[in-house]
């Protein structure tokens, strides 16, 4: 089996350059690769396109590229939890384009998957659908959406092995599976990275024909959003 | 008196009926979870990918790799499946999911939603609104009757951008629960002592009042 | 948790009508809804547009619905190892619509994902193309495709539980996971069926949401198309 | 001497490199598993939803439940994966294959190929042959150069329903190698003992022959 594996996060990384298009799995702060983003930190490659749901929380993931202005353009579903994301997006500062998410989820698997354009009814009427071709097809009106590529995607999963298969655990999952098959090189960053055979091929989330390079994380803070407890 | 949060969510869970799939939104809709009368089996699907969502975990049951759609810690009930945010809006959009319950800023009384965005000011973003409102069999809305200055939020013609166009099928708010239909919003229910004419006055809309307009029942 | 569970297969196809179009899992003979088939036979059914890779071979599968002349029209991807198909084919007694592979098992998924068409470089200027839009993206010619449906989905599972969730074994699973999302009534039968709960939530290949109705089988002959062997 | 089907597949197996992912078509094209070299790593890709394929199994391996496109029971090696005919040809069409082999009835000058159908006589149906063709970034064609009566499979023009336009990179026959370029087949191989002429002969097609034509080596 082809071995996919990497010695860390900065040989993963080392051809990531200014201007790229990126995506980045996780939803809020679930399923976020961590080790990845804080490479890129380090790394300080600028005007980037970045592809992520949301943009993590002001101090937490894809937050700290938009406080370092790592990032030119956003491709997301959501600003909600960080106010430097929406400073930002209401002061023209940086580009934004929201979809809705199941059309921003449709889209990366349309890239991935090799279709280039496909018809959902979400924002039909909207202002999403401005400048997009909308059409009928059995009385309910549809727009026509696109699909997205990434020069590099990053996802985080549970588990991997050698030769590139993922394995996610909960809602971790999200938008990494997606991401996964559309970058024209994807980084996986996992838990655990065990050797090929050692994961049971029925299991497999995400093949290993998609990941150009894996690595297991160094360490995972995963920080909590919105912790919410009962009593016992 | 007006309904408070917790009364609007416990009147939203009337609606939900036995061997429904259902959506529930931010805010007062996560309530509504809260008060599913026993026997009714429901189950509850969070966008984010999980069907079968459990209540909060205990301190000790806390897993950052479990959360639901408002990034809230929540657990799994037995039977339950997770799957990937594609799949999850295929479900969504393929109308495999019952029910919708969601917040908004306005609807019309065409039953168009607006929840996303103030310009200039606000925005949010849609999240998956606007998919689930586009495609779901049934959306009903929960929210407030009218803004902290008074106007209403239950308008002719939305003034904010919208979410989805003809989608809201009933609306339950501090005030009355009302059902669009071709001619408007019809009043179905009045919150405990709230009269016609508190509701006719806070709503801009069409409001259509046939007959005796009963209290809501909690 | 909602209970899905019939209690046997004729409970399962109580209401298949007459003229209703219908979708059955499998690959050849590798996982196929053998009793649901069965079932087929016996109701006796006809008029039937049946949407299935293969349509068995001359003696197993749906090979026998079409012996039987249940069918009137196929909508599949191979005829190959089929004598009978391919007689009442080019005989024309059979209405059949070939359809890419890849075309066949996206249409069904578009089906069950309420996209109603997308567009795929599969068969671009070949007969399958004929009547059908194309298009040009990014300098390559796709044509338009548009979405399956049924009324009946017959899926053939490993294991499954009482809330509807299926896990497939092996290549078993290749049409069966769209198809159970595609129907509107979606029958799963399943060699073992076990209590909600007892499945891992993680390794659910079709959620509940999508089976109507979940049985365990009687019994599987699974027979084998080509028995292929080496020395040990 | 003509090549036979083990020495086309073996021929075919040198343009296999370490790294690809291939997806081998029914006929010649699963032979060339047999003779990839050693120290190549490849991965199979078989259509219905597996990426590792591994041998035939022995007999107390052989399972029901895992066959490959050509209904062959088959194994799987460590590190392999299963999936879906949706995803599998997501992965097809992604163009996240990297080779594919496969047969033909027909191919043309400019690379389109016919291998599904026989008007009126034989139907087999095009089975994933026409999204492979569609997305390949690399196909190779395994074929015999002529029909049992002696007439060229190697055409201008096809003349049977086409399985895709403009997409054969390399053709193996029992007779030569060659490359499909702008102008035409052009001779890269001979069959040991197969001359120029007898190529030019059994090729309708045009047939570019520069420099001297080495014989292919096994």
């Amino acid at each position: 089996m082809i071995n996919k594996t990497v010695k860390n996060v900065q040989e993963a990384l080392q051809d990531v350059q200014d201007g790229m298009t990126l995506m980045l799995g996780g939803f809020g702060l679930c399923g976020i690769p961590e080790n990845c983003i804080n490479e890129l930190l380090r790394l300080g490659v600028k005007d980037l396109t970045c592809i992520s749901n949301n943009a993590g929380v002001d101090d937490f993931g894809i937050g700290l590229l938009l406080q370092k202005r790592q990032v030119k353009k956003m491709i997301a579903s959501y600003v909600g939890e960080n106010a430097e994301f929406e400073r930002q997006l209401l002061s023209g500062e940086l580009e934004v384009e929201l979809n809705p998410q199941g059309t921003l989820a449709e889209r990366i698997r349309a890239g991935g998957a090799g279709i280039p354009a496909f018809f959902t009814p979400a924002g039909y009427g909207t202002e999403v659908g401005e400048g997009k071709e909308s059409r009928e097809f059995n009385g309910k009106m549809y727009l026509m959406e696109t699909w997205l590529k990434a020069d590099f995607a990053f996802v985080k999963a549970w588990k991997g092995d050698t030769a590139g298969n993922l394995i996610y655990k909960g809602t971790a999952r999200n938008f990494n599976p997606m991401m996964a098959t559309a970058g024209k090189i994807t980084v996986a960053e996992v838990e655990e990275l065990v050797p090929a055979g050692e994961l049971d091929p029925n299991m497999i989330h995400t093949p290993g024909i998609f990941v150009q390079r894996i690595f297991q994380g160094e360490k995972y803070e995963k920080r909590i959003e919105q912790r919410t407890v009962r009593q016992a | 008196m007006a309904l408070d949060k917790n009364q609007i969510a416990k009147r939203i869970a009337q609606e939900v009926k036995n061997g429904m799939y259902v959506n529930l939104g931010i805010g007062i809709p996560t309530l509504v979870a809260n008060y599913i009368p026993h026997g009714i089996e429901v189950v509850l699907q969070s966008e984010n990918g999980l069907l079968g969502m459990g209540p909060f975990p205990t301190e000790d049951q806390v897993d950052a790799d479990l959360i639901n759609a408002g990034k809230q810690t929540i657990t799994t009930l037995p039977g339950s499946s997770i799957f990937s945010s594609a799949d999850s809006f295929g479900m969504i959009r393929g109308e495999h999911v019952d029910l919708t319950i969601l917040g908004a800023m306005e609807v019309s009384e065409e039953g168009d939603i607006a929840n996303w965005k103030i310009p200039g000011k606000m925005v949010k973003g849609m999240g998956g609104a606007m998919d689930l409102v586009a495609s779901a069999k049934n959306i009903i809305v929960a929210m407030q009757h009218t803004a902290r200055d008074g106007s209403s939020k239950l308008l002719k013609e939305c003034t904010l951008p919208i979410t989805g166009l003809k989608c809201v099928k009933k609306i339950v708010t501090d005030l009355c629960v009302m059902e669009v239909t071709d001619k408007g919003f019809k009043l179905l229910e009045r919150a405990p002592g709230v009269s016609v004419e508190d509701i006719q006055k806070a709503t801009e809309g069409t409001l259509i009042v046939e007959g005796d307009i009963p209290e809501v029942q909690l």
